[in-house]
């Protein structure tokens, strides 16, 4: 009884309960015959979200105003400029990898940068960022669409165990990202500058150090989230990031992030993730046109936040 | 005599290989104008998202800057009239192509959208004679090319009702959210004997069906390089059998070409059609080794394919 | 005792100035633009983007943040063109419900203690699958009335100007003067002491939120004068803008610091920047990364203004 | 003598509130466990109490913020069923809160428009600003503040003041009983007079006010009756002369003796110079092991020079292993606590170097001294998990010194940090930061109380922004400090 109180009031359970429903919904249309294919496909593409994700709610606990506008760009030069380097060679990919980080350190550098130096809020200053970005990616290439090397495309589009390689890939950025939130120094940094930047300031906190990794480790992400797409997807696109802007932001708060900033949890950036992913396919599968579509999205997305954030604080 | 004429491109859109492909054969052929002197400028304008009201501001920008012709690729056939009636009455010239505008001031190449998705479901019905279940992929919802191209695959399916619509789902004409689309409704899919796209959809769908252990379909292509060289491979490796149906970026090159007809005094009719570029079993290698390695299947205009089109309208 | 500029003026010096600058350099770059018919060409799509602005920040002024904005004046956009024109006392019922849907917003997201961000997020999926139910291909068209308030040409300034200013004085002495613009920024401050004082959260809330809907009905209605006709997707930039405007006018995200002149004002110098750029005639490949310098160099006038906010008030 | 018997059938007639068998709890916490409160027309309630008493919570009942689980109120008389914010304020009830209740972004004007509903229609700005004014002219004489002025630019002493007048002001429904929450906190000794004047003036013209303060002189020389509070009960009640300073510490529970202003002097000019800083005016130095007084009137640069020191001493960017200061908030809302932490999380933010080993959190060890230090100044809590906003004010303070005493900074900051705090844990936190300070530790206090400055080695006495003064041993006397004060006011 306690115990499952208890989890009742994890701020992450509802979003799983959503992704379970909807699962549950979609795979009754053929009797439970989709059910395997189904989550191999939702852990799939739910793998891309949540690493965007993550990233996205380490900024968001940074506090009120705090969000990366710039993640789709960066995906989208990430993606370009590695498979650019890689040209299709297998002996690469590390060389590719390595300068899609560094184009995030660039990014999260720059977005940083005008958030200090220019004082601009964040929201606008990686909006302004993400324009600069997307110009570079289309500069570099010229939306020409490059192979990935067959060894990644091999691997991005293929299981281990039955379980997408993406998907492990996932797992492990956010058990790193549960280890850093929860275990480590910067984890309680991030959440006290979300909560009070004067009082972190005051209790001694690097508040512009650590305000400064965590959107680098944001851009970070993007870019390697970017990379792993292009590769899935068979070569990178100009407008594949475009998705990932209200998703990246929609996963953290349907997981349960406070808006507000100070409070973050991993478990629910994969219930959101999962969960986005589902909806869209159930409705699909049901067979209703754009427009119901969109607004049962809608409507799903706040009852959840209706049931799971009643009762929280938040400032927005 | 269009020497000392100015000509302005108002695009509303950059973010895909087919618009970029669009304004470098814009800027190619344009270039070479320039330099001989057929027009005094050709200056290329591209928004950053994808929304009608700023490209409405962009052409009241090009009336300030005393343009003589605008060539439009609209973000909606309707929202730019406001702009576009504006420009008319400034005595600019306005010819719109792919994206087109309904004020009727304005000059309009246009593609056969419906044709072409209605051609689609006719090409199945010849390979498929029993015909089957269709996924369709459509493109961005609440866009009029998205819909005519809709309506057009509806209406093959009236006309050949051996076939079925199992599934629908909106691939947004990106190719990585088409796979997303596909991969979720995939599963709970009957049968699916081909796949019915709006033209770059094609790879996407093909990598989100590998993925699962169902036969392959016959998936209508668009014209991005990467699906030719997929349906190659398939061609090559079990004689996989399709078509690819698209607009060549090229038809701004037509646009211009118009505009500069138009311009020079000629008398030409305000609605102009250009077929769409349609890529068979036969001519894909032809059509493959003439597109650039991550490009688009393209075919670029001359004055005088322009001044043929405009005769034939006539 | 020295003379001492009120914040607020201040606040509104910074954006002024950067529009002022910007339409020196507008002018100087095609003098054609210094003309009737110029500026109302240069300013006349600022009018919906200003309404907009207005409406987010009447949002903001209450501590939120909408981000359905674009999804919802699209989708009266798409209202306006089909059922205001050929059925007026439907479609004014609808755009009545769609306020009171927005008043209906500020009450739940305040009774559940909901963050604004996320159910402004579902809802502008709701709004955008109203307007593509209602034109699932671009058309419509507008109501000849609105076609003409949009475009009649008033003797000595354009349409573009006057509009311009009076949504900034209406906004003004709304939001700046009234007692319920005073309500709502307090709310804004300090939630709690103004319910200590005993007044309704919630009908403030209401009130807030209601007109927010109302301008951002404006808002629709107004583009489609310009354009004529609608579709599903016309107004989704507005989301950003209308935050980047409200900033740009000397707003903030929290603490119910907002000034309406100011974001007109902003709005202004939004849609000018796009002018700006095109006058200059960039590469096609930067255009876009143009954009984002410009707000870069608009916000960074504001910083430098700002420091000399703070050296006055320490004198 | 007006209120004898508590509880007569002519007092509850007479009561403008009475507060009869109050109950409210908070999950597992009894805020208030019967308590039964009555204020006469023409008094004024002295209320005091440890800290978590239960203070605020009457006071919110009282105020119509809290509905009591158990109890009622009544009023003139009259028993009030459905008692609320409006209701009271249709009585005449107003309140000072301890915590900042004013709007910060809009005008001192625009606040007296909230905080008088009825204000409304044409021309209220005009008639705001006359009400506050006189209200301010009459609460301080002198006070110079524009009341076209946003409170966010006013200084704490400042908004304080503007509440308190608003709080007296007169819109229509005039004040009957003003519940006055800490509102001395921030003031300096000066505005303190001038507010403590303006009570017994009210008083004296029929009105009743309900104060509340930690600081027991201000108590025991304004009030006509002290009603002592302890755990949520009403523990004794007498008048005013029936309480002497000892007495009502006996009352109130607390243990500590009493020590007023016994400074050993000590020899520290030979003490190796730890922090030295050139402030405005005076230069600033500190050496190891003293403790360094800043005073003047409130809000004359005190704080800022904290904040200076504090910038300079510690990175904005790189983690320090070693910091030289740490810091002691008084504003505890705004740059004190975490409010969605736990109280063990707040505590042991600071010292989280010393709590881990290469980045990892050491869970056990910081449990161990979070529990340590709780014993050591007795933080009233069952559970050192429960949320920080569970205590009250001042043990909430209290963590706050746990937090920069259990880090190994050799300089402590504190920023008038005892706002709120109860006399009986003040004596254990002077306690201890001599014991500190005796260990070689250096503590630099910017206080608004005179008992304070005077347990300080050195004092610098600032004014209008620069040190003016610097008091050394026997020169650090209530005498010299209000002299050098209001020195350069005087010229
Ligand atoms: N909203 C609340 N939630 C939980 N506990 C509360 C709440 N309000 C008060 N308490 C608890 O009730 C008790 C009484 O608190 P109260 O604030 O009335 O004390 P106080 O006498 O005002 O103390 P102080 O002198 O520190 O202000 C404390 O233990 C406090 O922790
Ligand atoms: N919603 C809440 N949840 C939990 N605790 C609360 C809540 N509201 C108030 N408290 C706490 O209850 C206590 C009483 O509140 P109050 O604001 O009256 O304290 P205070 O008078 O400011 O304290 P002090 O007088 O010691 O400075 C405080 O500790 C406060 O932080
Ligand atoms: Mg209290
Ligand atoms: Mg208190």
């Amino acid at each position: 009884m306690t115990p499952l109180f208890r989890l009742f009031r994890k701020p992450w359970i509802w979003s799983w309960l959503a992704a379970f429903v909807v699962w549950f919904l979609t795979i009754m249309v053929t009797l439970g015959a989709s059910a395997l294919g189904l989550s191999q496909a939702a852990l799939t593409f739910a793998a891309f979200s949540v690493i965007v994700g993550i990233g996205q709610m380490f900024v968001i606990t940074l506090g009120p105003g705090n969000i990366d506008l710039s993640v789709p760009a960066t995906m989208t030069l990430a993606g370009t400029v590695a498979l650019k380097l890689m040209n299709v060679e297998n002996g690469m990919i590390l060389p590719g990898l390595l300068v899609a980080i560094v184009i995030g350190l660039v990014v999260g550098l720059g977005n940083y940068a005008l958030i200090k130096a220019l004082r601009i809020p964040p929201i606008i200053a990686t909006l302004s960022m993400s324009f600069i970005v997307q110009s570079a990616a289309i500069w570099t290439n010229r939306g020409l669409r490059i192979k990935p090397p067959s060894v990644l495309a091999e691997f991005t589009t293929s299981s281990t165990l039955g379980v997408p390689n993406v998907a492990i890939v996932a797992l492990l950025i956010s058990l790193l990202a549960w280890f850093l939130l929860e275990k480590t120094i910067y984890g309680r940094w991030i959440s006290a500058i979300g909560q009070s930047m004067p009082a972190a300031r005051m209790a001694g906190i690097p508040v512009d150090g650590t305000r400064f990794v965590t959107y680098l480790f944001c851009a970070v992400l993007a870019s390697v989230a970017g990379y792993l797409l292009a590769c899935f997807s068979g070569g990178a696109a100009l407008n594949m990031g475009s998705e990932y802007l209200l998703m990246s932001i929609a996963v953290v708060v349907i997981g349960g992030t406070a808006v507000a900033g100070g409070d973050s949890n991993v478990p629910g950036i994969w219930g959101a993730s999962l969960f986005m992913f589902l909806v869209v396919s159930m409705l699909n599968t049901y067979g209703l046109g754009a427009g119901i579509r969109l607004i049962m999205t809608g409507l799903i997305i706040i009852s959840v936040i209706m049931l799971a954030g009643g009762r929280r604080a938040g400032m927005r | 005599e269009t020497s000392a004429k100015k000509i302005a491109l108002s695009n509303n859109y950059a973010g895909n290989s087919w618009r970029q492909a669009m304004l470098t054969s814009w800027g190619k052929v344009t270039g070479e104008a320039v330099k001989a002197g057929t027009v005094a400028a050709a200056d290329p304008f591209t928004t950053a998202e994808n929304q009608a009201t700023e490209q409405a501001a962009q052409i009241q920008n090009m009336i300030l800057q005393g343009y003589d012709a605008i060539v439009l690729n609209a973000a909606s056939p309707t929202a730019l009239n406001g702009a576009v009636k504006e420009a008319c009455d400034a005595g600019i010239i306005v010819v719109s192509f792919d994206g087109i505008v309904t004020e009727p001031c304005a000059w309009r190449i246009a593609v056969n959208f419906k044709e072409m998705g209605r051609s689609e479901v006719e090409y199945l019905s010849k390979k498929l004679p029993d015909g089957g279940n269709l996924l369709e992929i459509r493109g961005l919802a609440g866009v009029f090319v998205d819909d005519e191209i809709s309506a057009g695959i509806h209406e093959g399916v009236k006309q050949f009702p051996q076939f079925k619509i199992a599934g629908s789902v909106h691939g947004d004409w990106a190719q990585d959210v088409a796979q997303k689309a596909v991969a979720g409704i995939l599963p709970s899919l009957p049968d699916i004997a081909g796949v019915v796209t709006q033209g770059g959809d094609g790879y996407g769908a093909a990598q989100a069906i590998a993925a699962t252990d169902r036969k392959m379909p016959i998936i209508i292509m668009g014209n991005r390089e990467d699906e030719l060289k997929w349906w190659k491979e398939q061609k090559d490796a079990k004689s996989y059998e399709t078509m690819s149906v698209s607009i060549a970026p090229g038809v701004s090159t037509l646009a211009f070409w118009v505009a500069q007809q138009i311009l020079d005094g000629k008398e030409v009719k305000k609605d102009l059609v250009v077929p769409f570029l349609r890529i068979d079993q036969d001519n894909l290698e032809t059509n493959l080794a003439n597109t650039q390695a991550g490009g688009v299947a393209n075919v670029e205009y001359t004055q005088a394919d322009a001044i043929k089109v405009i005769e034939s309208a006539k | 005792m020295t003379f001492r500029l009120s914040s607020d003026a201040l606040r509104l010096a910074i954006p002024a100035l950067s529009l002022t600058l910007l339409l020196a350099a507008v002018f100087w770059l095609q003098p054609r633009a210094m003309s009737y018919v110029g500026l109302n060409l240069l300013f006349n799509l600022a009018v919906p983007i200003a309404l907009a602005t207005i409406a987010q920040m009447i949002v903001m002024a209450v501590n939120d943040l909408d981000l359905s904005m674009g999804a919802f004046v699209s989708f009266v956009a798409c209202v306006t063109a089909t059922f205001l024109r050929d059925a007026p006392v439907i479609g004014v019922l609808i755009l009545a419900g769609a306020i009171a849907t927005y008043a209906g917003l500020g009450v739940v997201i305040y009774l559940r203690n909901l963050p604004s961000i996320v159910v402004t997020l579902g809802m502008s999926f709701v709004w955008g699958g109203l307007a593509v139910l209602l034109l699932p291909a671009p058309g419509g068209q507008a109501p000849d009335w609105v076609r003409w308030l949009m475009t009649v040409k008033p003797p000595l300034a354009p349409m573009a100007i006057v509009a311009s200013i009076v949504i900034a004085l209406v906004a003004h002495l709304l939001v700046m003067r009234s007692s319920l613009g005073v309500l709502m920024r307090g709310i804004g401050g300090n939630q709690r002491s103004v319910e200590r004082a005993g007044w309704s959260i919630v009908g403030a809330r209401a009130s807030a939120y209601g007109l927010a809907g109302l301008f951002a009905v404006l808002a629709g209605i107004a583009l489609v004068g310009l354009t004529t006709s609608a579709d599903a997707n016309i107004a989704l930039r507005y989301t950003l803008l209308s935050i980047a405007g409200v900033i740009l006018g000397g707003g903030e995200f929290i603490g119910g610091r907002v000034s309406p002149i100011g974001a007109v004002i902003g709005a202004l110098t939004l849609t000018l920047a796009g002018s700006f750029l095109s006058f200059l005639r960039i590469s096609p490949d930067w255009q876009i990364g143009a954009q984002g310098a410009i707000l870069i160099i608009v916000l960074a006038l504001r910083l430098m203004l700002n420091r000399l906010e703070k050296r006055e008030k320490r004198r | 003598m007006q209120a004898g018997m508590a509880g007569s059938m002519d007092d509850v007639l007479k009561a403008v509130i009475a507060v009869d068998g109050a109950k409210v709890s908070f999950g597992a916490v009894r805020a208030l466990d019967g308590v039964t409160l009555r204020v006469m027309p023409g008094e004024c309630v002295g209320l005091v109490g440890h800290n978590g008493a239960g203070k605020s919570t009457i006071v919110s009942v009282i105020n119509g913020g809290l509905t009591p689980h158990e109890g009622s109120v009544a009023s003139d008389g009259e028993r009030l069923e459905r008692y609320g914010i409006n209701a009271a304020r249709a009585r005449g009830v107003r309140c000072v809160f301890q915590e900042l209740s004013l709007c910060p972004n809009i005008s001192i004007v625009e606040n007296t428009r909230i905080m008088h509903r009825h204000l409304g229609g044409f021309g209220w700005r005009r008639r705001a600003a006359k009400i506050i004014e006189t209200s301010l002219d009459a609460v301080f004489p002198g006070h110079g503040i524009d009341s076209s002025r946003a409170v966010g630019d006013l200084s704490i002493a400042e908004r304080q003041m503007v509440e308190i007048a608003m709080a007296f002001s007169d819109s229509g429904i005039a004040p009957r009983l003003v519940i006055l929450d800490e509102p001395t906190s921030s003031l300096d000794a000066s505005l303190a007079r001038q507010m403590l004047d303006h009570v017994r003036r009210f008083i004296a013209a029929g009105g009743s006010v309900i104060f509340i303060s930690h600081i027991l002189h201000e108590i025991l020389e304004t009030a006509d009756r002290i009603v002592v509070m302890k755990d949520g009960r009403v523990v004794a009640e007498r008048p005013a002369q029936g309480f002497d300073h000892h007495g009502l510490v006996e009352a109130m529970g607390t243990v500590a003796k009493e020590e007023t202003g016994q400074r050993s002097v000590r020899e520290l000019s030979t003490a190796p110079l730890i922090l030295s800083h050139q402030a405005k005016g005076l230069p600033f130095a500190a050496r190891k092991g003293e403790i360094i007084g800043l005073a003047g009137l409130a809000g004359h640069g005190q704080t800022e020079l904290l904040l200076a020191l504090h910038a300079a001493q510690s990175s904005n960017w790189l983690p320090e292993r070693d910091p030289l200061v740490t810091f002691v908030a008084g504003d505890r809302r705004l740059n004190g606590v975490f409010e969605l932490w736990s109280i063990l999380r707040n505590f042991s933010i600071a010292s989280l170097g010393d709590l881990s080993r290469r980045g990892l959190i050491l869970a056990g060890e910081e449990e161990t001294k979070g529990a340590d230090w709780k014993r050591r100044i007795e933080i009233r809590t069952p559970d050192m998990d429960n949320r920080i906003l569970s205590l009250s004010g001042g043990n909430q303070q209290k963590v706050l010194f746990a937090r920069a005493l259990a880090t190994r900074a050799p300089v402590v900051l504190m920023d008038d940090p005892m706002r709120g705090v109860d006399v009986g844990t003040k004596q254990e936190v002077y306690a201890i930061i001599r014991e500190e300070a005796a260990r070689g530790r250096t503590f630099i206090w910017y206080s608004t109380e005179m008992d304070e400055v005077r347990l300080c080695d050195r004092v610098y006495v600032f004014r209008e922004g620069r040190i003016t003064t610097e008091l050394a041993g026997d020169a650090v006397n209530e005498t010299s400090i209000i002299a050098a004060s209001f020195e350069g006011a005087a010229a």
